[in-house]
């Protein structure tokens, strides 16, 4: 039953990444695929997959099911990263939008309803201010957000007055626990959230302008697109991102723990962001690729915790893997790598000879 | 009376700022104007003010340096382990030191050689000596060398005898840093170059400048320092713990900015940064002083300051305008 | 504009102010009450507030100290040494009579606690130990005996099991005394018991969220199916862990047998509906003990090196009895 | 011709990818004169410039100084050498002192300290030879642009020049400071100083210099001396003209029989203008009419537009649209009121690089309607489509990313963004350069008919064949103010060549000439 199930999922994954061959997602799928063989042949057990109380059990849907707060906060940090800024608040956002849901549970005894829609009002409430700074005060976004960062989880823990808050409202339990059609449910917010990212960004026309701004913010601002609001929105929309991430993951441990929760994430995110494809530089995004570096990025700390590896030294993959990440992506890096290879450089930027000076005749020469 | 320049403002802010937080704690609490309370804001923040002076030339130059906190864990586990192993302290010492200046180099060389951005690659560099820390040992280690032990008590400075009250060699180690840099900042031509780059690099290169040479140096003196840093926090907690100091960069940068330092590039000032780390240190006595008061407080009033300064540098600089 | 600076300096002190000192009622150190007796000032540094546990501490602390009208100089160093060496030192500044702290890690206090010794204030370790060479560098430890606690939880799961059971354990913060010493004590119980083996070590540090994760990972490696026991270093992690079990589709407290140690009120809950065996209780209700000992001390009575604090073991048949005792 | 010439460049090759920059340049400049290097953009001065100072490095040629091969890898060695550069843009670091900025890299040091005395002396020195005494330790930005040029001066000469050149180093001073800074070049002249002097004002050359080299589309045109050089053959050879030639080739004002514009102008501005970027000056645009903006670069003729659209603000006058006053201040405004406007420096202010086809022209639609109401695919591709055939844009399909089309098709393209807006008024700066004489012939069609079809155009170029055959009224630029204005049968070559060559002062003369 395994092997059949195991050689299904490797024909869907190579029949993805077959046809995905020529697309920018093909990397950071085919550094994931290779991660998944190495343990599926060198893992024990990692690779099972089994139904137990009716949901999928094994250690692919724990990948899922734990990247899901990485997944959810590098959706917005794709947009922020390729409006050229970055958002270094995330983490502090998570741990506030939690502590905010749990204080109004708890503490002042509102209903869940009350307690989400508190909690991401406040995220919100500090996309708007993270947005402010960066697109209308012209603060350059790690500073700008570094302000939230150093002073969000104080706010935290001032909400949640620096107790771990646990809760049982059944509802906010279901968000980081519950299972639908037997997958985590927090697989489904994520698809919802990737569903809500693509529409707003791919059905308006927010997506262009987000990407016209990070590639040339003068030409876009020539051509008559509004930058600033634009910066703005998907500033906004990383503190909703950071908010339902936050929920999550309280939701997960059924508590609000201001001092740990999103701790770092905010790197994972931006690394996440980075591995799918998105130049840090701004411009075109990838937002079904960031998704694939979270997994990747999941998936490594998963092999850590199977391999009985401690998780302590799990950050020196990702060290390498970012390393790795950038050089892929530097223009030099690649002119180094194509002399050492002694491949002709890839074709020029520009394949029809632009305009020769010496086209244009001169009748005039002395 | 000659017309203060505009780039001395933020730095005249961070000078009242700490003035008027320690006059306010003297007023608030008593004891708190003791020459201990002084004597501890120097030794007890030595590490992270040595660490953030190279990281305010890194600031200077327009870059970002987010792989202090585990450098100087990395170092301290690093000598802890050394020290262990029977090597003398001197040469655990120093082999840290060379060992944070290569890193920095490496960093730098990626930086400039392959223009990748300043904050990706310093990240990395982060997650990879946090993750080496704990190859190199897992639990924190105490150090039970005599010239930790001894030496290092013995070589404090008594200031008075009725309460004994002495300079500690934390403290001598950043008075003396401070000092070296701001003669390095503005008493050599590295020094010098450092600012150019980080006001405009294009100028820097018509001038002629060595920016390649300049960049790699300064990242490679912030892993210096950095390790400097973890150098002295293994002589302030004679241990070494592969999980300290973690999120340590953010208040160095924070220590930079507030301390009068164009987080653009270009204008920058060592003792401005010992003042900002100074002041940090101050909110955090002022809240321990006050005893009842949650320390998160510190990270909200660190927050709002860094406001309140990048703030300031935004005025300042669109008035030049 | 050249007004506008002093100004905006003004403004940032200010703010600085009203954070930094707000309230300003309380006339900090060397007071003296009502009677005109010398009112008793003692600082305590805490670890942080990461567990329940920790939070009930610090609230036993505080409720003690005002009861007594003793004058309490608390400080969070939010899991950092740094900051509580700071604070620490911040104490002797202050003339505190009696320093009470909690390290967050075993090495590293040398230096400051010499010179409290110079200062003359005597030293109350809270309950965890600190490895230093001079054991006059503080009065007296209070606190639960870790190793005890280990051992005591080893006892129970091989009385329980008849010593035949395949445990994995989610080890506390790397470094930390309670996690050391917990694992050292179990390992000792078990060590005459050649059918009980520890087949996973982690560490969870003592959190709920990290707990789980690494359980799910227990769970999903090839020995998974011969767990019979855990043994988590503290509730948290022993809540986290149910949580991944139940994920499991296997019945917490049935099919995995898990000790834990603390006895938080959550684990009481977890008994009560059968998903936790056993708690070993780490009383984190010592504010009681604590100042009794900052008294003595600070009156120059003698006061003995290690004080154990009062705590039992519960399991599920003691669950339901206890639970409306629990107050944290 | 024993004594070798100062500079001697032969036969100077400089190829980037697409384009062959300098093409077998000669220049030499003696000892002791002022040597203006003229031409319009793409001449190949700048590159002529930066291979002399070691920022690129040479394709083929030679260059000599001093009768010694030089071949300076960087500025610095440039600088051994005796070379020594003041650019356009003050090329010095603005937060740090003058006496900093004049003694940077080679401060004066002892055992690797710095002596702030001795930099500080040596500052006044360098600068108390271009007669200027200044607070050597205040920040370099405290001080005017003016100032910050003679600082750049006074660096340039500290080390033993032999050679200076000045990149256009006029283009941000006023009169007196012009004047200034022509006093300390002829001091410097008498030193014998060889002084390579980049101008767009002829003015200034004829004031200053004593030869002059004109390049022309990366190729040498001419060596002469400025007194023998008048000003209407200078302006003949930079923009490709012979005198002769222009005076026998009458050329048919554009479209004679074009409709008769309307009678009221959809824009029109009175007074307008910006401090430091173009003096206040009147201007109209008729729907069915091409208004020519000539002159030289630098002359004004971009900033006029920039103005217009909104991405500076005009700080004097009003701006109507069709008799309406109204305020634009950024291009979102200029959008609103149907104005387009594609940008001279194509790479920077117009291409969306790493964007398609579809994308880049739809931007500007797009824009316009505001982020919630997204133009769907099939709408974006028969947009697309409609304006690469309409257009004929040279292109495998519009999903290409831009950047991987040729100058000429990009512009295309743009203009494709624009004229999916449907404007009225089309505002064009320099939409023929540096793309090829087939492109460039299209675009000129394009022109006529989008005029045809209504549209009131704005028409920037340095090309004055063109501005003659496109343009129903011509407007002449000089030194950032407008001189002329020329309409219909007054439209010829000659006659815009005249406005703009005449020295400052006698422009009214030759306002109206008769053809």
């Amino acid at each position: 039953m395994n092997v059949l199930s195991d050689l299904l999922f490797w024909a869907v994954f190579a029949g993805g990444l077959f046809a995905l061959r020529q697309q920018r997602i093909f990397w950071p799928l085919l550094a994931l695929a290779l991660l998944l063989l190495f343990n599926n042949l060198f893992t024990p057990y990692f690779f099972n997959l089994e139904i137990r109380n009716g949901y999928l059990y094994g250690s692919r849907i724990d990948i899922l099911n734990q990247g899901a707060k990485v997944m959810l906060v590098s959706l917005g940090m794709t947009l922020v990263i390729a409006t050229g800024g970055v958002d270094l608040s995330v983490g502090a956002v998570m741990a506030l939008a939690g502590a905010v849901a749990a204080r109004l549970m708890v503490v002042d005894g509102h209903g869940f309803t009350t307690a989400f829609f508190g909690a991401i009002f406040v995220a919100l409430l500090c996309g708007a201010w993270n947005g402010a700074l960066v697109a209308y005060l012209g603060i350059q976004p790690i500073i700008a957000t570094l302000i939230l960062m150093v002073a969000g989880r104080g706010i935290a823990q001032l909400v949640s007055d620096g107790q771990i808050i646990n809760f049982a409202d059944p509802t906010m339990v279901f968000l980081g626990n519950g299972h639908l059609l037997g997958l985590p449910f927090t697989l489904t917010i994520v698809l919802a959230l990737l569903a809500a990212t693509w529409m707003l960004t791919r059905r308006t026309a927010l997506g262009l302008f987000i990407e016209a701004v990070g590639d040339n913010p003068t030409a876009s601002r020539y051509s008559g697109v509004n930058a600033r609001l634009v910066t703005f929105l998907a500033y906004l929309f990383t503190g909703l991102c950071s908010g339902l991430a936050g929920l999550v993951a309280a939701s997960n441990i059924k508590s609000a723990d201001a001092n740990h929760a999103g701790l770092y994430l905010e790197l994972d995110a931006i690394l996440a962001v980075v591995v799918g494809g998105t130049a840090l530089t701004g411009g075109r995004f990838y937002l079904v690729g960031s998704l694939v570096g979270a997994l990747l990025i999941q998936t490594l700390t998963t092999t850590m915790y199977a391999r009985n590896v401690s998780a302590d030294i799990a950050p020196m993959p990702k060290a390498l893997v970012i390393i790795a990440v950038c050089l892929l992506q530097s223009e030099k890096a690649r002119r180094y790598l194509s002399r050492f290879t002694r491949r002709p450089a890839t074709p020029p930027a520009l394949p029809s000879p632009a305009v020769a000076p010496s086209v244009i005749a001169s009748p005039a020469q002395p | 009376m000659k017309k203060i320049d505009p780039k001395y403002i933020p730095l005249l802010a961070t000078a009242v700022v700490m003035v008027a937080l320690y006059a306010g704690g003297c007023l608030a609490y008593p004891n708190f104007g003791s020459l201990r309370v002084l004597v501890n804001l120097l030794g007890d923040n030595a590490f992270i003010g040595i660490a953030a002076v190279g990281a305010t030339f890194v600031i200077i130059s327009g870059g970002i340096d987010l792989s202090v906190g585990s450098v100087i864990a990395f170092t301290g586990i690093l000598i802890a382990q050394m020290v262990g192993h029977g090597w003398p302290p001197m040469l655990a010492l120093s082999a840290s030191l060379f060992i944070g200046l290569i890193f920095g180099a490496i960093q730098g060389a990626l930086i400039h050689g392959f223009a990748l951005p300043p904050f990706l690659v310093t990240l990395g560099g982060m997650f990879f000596l946090r993750g080496l820390s704990f190859v190199v040992n897992p639990e924190s280690l105490a150090i039970k060398h005599p010239f930790y032990l001894t030496t290092v008590r013995a070589l404090a400075i008594p200031l008075t005898q009725r309460p004994i009250v002495t300079f500690p060699l934390t403290a001598q180690c950043f008075i003396v840093v401070v000092i070296a840099a701001t003669a390095l900042a503005i008493y050599t031509r590295f020094g010098r170059n450092v600012y150019a780059i980080g006001s405009s690099e294009p100028s820097a290169v018509l001038m002629g400048l060595p920016v390649a040479t300049t960049k790699i140096g300064i990242y490679a003196l912030a892993g210096f320092f950095s390790a400097l840093g973890g150098c002295v926090a293994t002589f302030y907690m004679q241990s070494g713990n592969p999980a300290s100091f973690v999120g340590l960069e953010l208040d160095a940068i924070a220590s930079v900015a507030i301390g009068g330092t164009l987080l653009t590039g270009g204008v920058g000032f060592i003792p401005g940064t010992m003042m900002g780390v100074l002041i940090l240190g101050l909110i955090q006595t002022l809240i321990t002083f006050q005893g009842n008061l949650n320390t998160w407080w510190t990270r909200i009033a660190v927050g709002v300051l860094l406001l309140l300064f990048i703030a300031l540098q935004k005025a300042v600089g669109a008035r030049r305008r | 504009m050249k007004k506008l600076f002093p100004l905006l300096a003004l403004a940032a002190a200010a703010i600085t102010f009203t954070t930094g000192c707000g309230k300003k009622a309380d006339p900090g150190t060397g007071t003296t009450d009502a009677d005109g007796k010398k009112k008793l000032t003692v600082g305590f540094s805490q670890i942080g507030a990461e567990s329940a546990w920790r939070t009930a501490n610090t609230q036993s602390i505080k409720d003690e100290a005002a009861k007594r009208s003793i004058n309490l100089v608390f400080s969070d160093a939010q899991q950092k040494q740094e900051n509580q060496i700071k604070a620490l030192r911040s104490f002797v500044a202050q003339g505190v009579d009696v320093i009470a702290f909690s390290p967050v890690v075993e090495t590293g206090w040398e230096p400051v606690l010499q010179e409290i010794k110079q200062a003359g204030i005597p030293v109350i370790l809270s309950d965890r130990a600190v490895d230093v060479s001079d054991p006059s560098l503080f009065a007296t430890f209070i606190g639960a005996d870790f190793i005890e606690e280990g051992k005591k939880a080893g006892n129970w799961l091989a009385e329980k099991t008849g010593g035949k059971a395949t445990i994995v354990e989610l080890s506390g913060t790397p470094g930390a005394a309670p996690a050391l010493n917990r694992k050292k004590g179990f390992e000792q119980a078990i060590a005459d018991k050649p059918d009980m083996k520890i087949i996973k070590s982690q560490s969870g540090d003592f959190t709920r969220a990290k707990g789980k994760e690494v359980m799910e990972a227990f769970l999903r490696s090839p020995e998974a199916k011969s767990i019979t026991a855990l043994y988590a270093h503290n509730d948290d992690m022993a809540l986290g862990a149910i949580q991944a079990i139940e994920e499991a589709g296997l019945q917490p407290g049935k099919d995995i047998l898990i000790v834990s140690v603390d006895g938080v009120k959550a684990a009481f809950e977890a008994m009560k509906a059968g998903k936790l065996n056993c708690t070993v209780e780490c009383n984190p209700l010592i504010g009681g003990q604590v100042m009794d000992l900052a008294e003595k001390l600070a009156a120059k009575q003698e006061v003995p090196r290690r004080v154990f604090s009062q705590e039992g073991i519960f399991d599920q048949s003691k669950a339901e009895a206890e639970l409306p005792n629990r107050k944290y | 011709m024993a004594e070798p010439q100062l500079l001697e460049i032969r036969g100077l090759e400089k190829s980037f990818p697409g384009v062959r920059a300098l093409q077998g340049v000669d220049f030499t400049v003696r000892r002791g004169e002022v040597h203006a290097l003229m031409g319009e953009n793409g001449a190949g001065k700048s590159t002529l410039i930066k291979a002399l100072t070691g920022v690129y490095d040479r394709d083929g040629g030679d260059s000599r100084l001093d009768g010694q091969s030089i071949r300076p890898g960087s500025p610095r060695e440039a600088e051994a050498l005796g070379i020594s550069t003041v650019y356009q843009e003050v090329n010095l670091i603005p937060h740090l002192s003058v006496a900093e900025n004049i003694c940077l890299g080679r401060q004066p040091s002892a055992f690797g300290f710095l002596k702030w005395g001795a930099i500080h002396r040596r500052a006044e020195r360098a600068l108390a030879r271009l007669d200027l005494t200044l607070d050597v330790s205040r920040q370099l930005s405290s001080f005017s642009i003016a100032i910050q040029q003679m600082v750049a001066l006074a660096r340039a000469l500290d080390v033993d020049a032999k050679l200076l050149i000045l990149d256009e180093p006029t283009s941000s001073l006023d009169e007196n400071e012009v004047a200034e800074l022509f006093k300390v070049m002829r001091k410097l002249r008498t030193e014998g100083l060889g002084i390579v002097f980049v101008t767009h004002f002829l003015d200034q050359v004829y004031s200053v210099t004593d030869r002059i080299t004109v390049l022309r589309n990366g190729k040498h045109v001419g060596e002469y001396a400025t007194t023998e050089l008048p000003r209407l053959e200078l302006v003949a050879r930079m923009i490709g003209k012979d005198v002769s030639e222009v005076e026998k080739m009458n050329h048919p004002p554009a479209d004679a029989a074009a409709p008769p514009a309307a009678a009221a102008p959809f824009l029109e501005v009175a007074n307008f203008g910006r401090k430091g970027s173009i003096y206040p000056l009147d201007l109209s645009v008729k729907p069915g009419e091409v208004v020519g903006l000539a002159g030289l670069l630098g002359s004004g003729r971009t900033e006029i537009a920039r103005l217009i659209f909104g991405v500076d603000r005009a700080d004097s006058g009003v701006l109507k649209i069709d008799g309406q006053t109204v305020t634009i201040n950024n291009p979102r405004d200029a959008l609103k009121q149907r104005i387009a406007f594609t940008a001279e420096d194509r790479k920077v202010d117009g291409i969306i690089p790493n964007l398609s086809i579809r994308e880049n022209i739809v931007l500007a639609l797009q824009a316009s309607r505001g982020p919630w109401a997204r133009i769907g695919r099939a709408e974006q591709n028969a947009l697309a489509d409609r304006f690469i055939k309409a257009l004929g844009v040279k292109t495998p399909g519009p999903e290409q990313l831009i950047k991987n089309l040729s100058g000429g098709n990009q512009q295309k393209v743009l203009l494709g963004r624009w004229l999916a807006t449907e404007p009225k008024l089309f505002i064009l700066d320099e939409p023929t350069r540096g793309i090829d004489v087939g492109a460039k012939a299209e675009i000129e069609k394009l022109i006529a008919s989008l005029r045809k079809q209504g549209l009131a155009i704005l028409f920037i170029s340095s090309e004055l064949e063109e501005v003659v055959r496109d343009s129903q009224r011509v407007i002449i630029l000089r030194d950032r103010r407008k001189v002329g204005e020329l309409a219909a049968e007054q439209i010829s070559e000659q006659a815009i060549m005249q406005m703009i060559a005449a020295p400052t002062g006698e422009s009214q003369a030759v306002l109206h000439p008769s053809s």
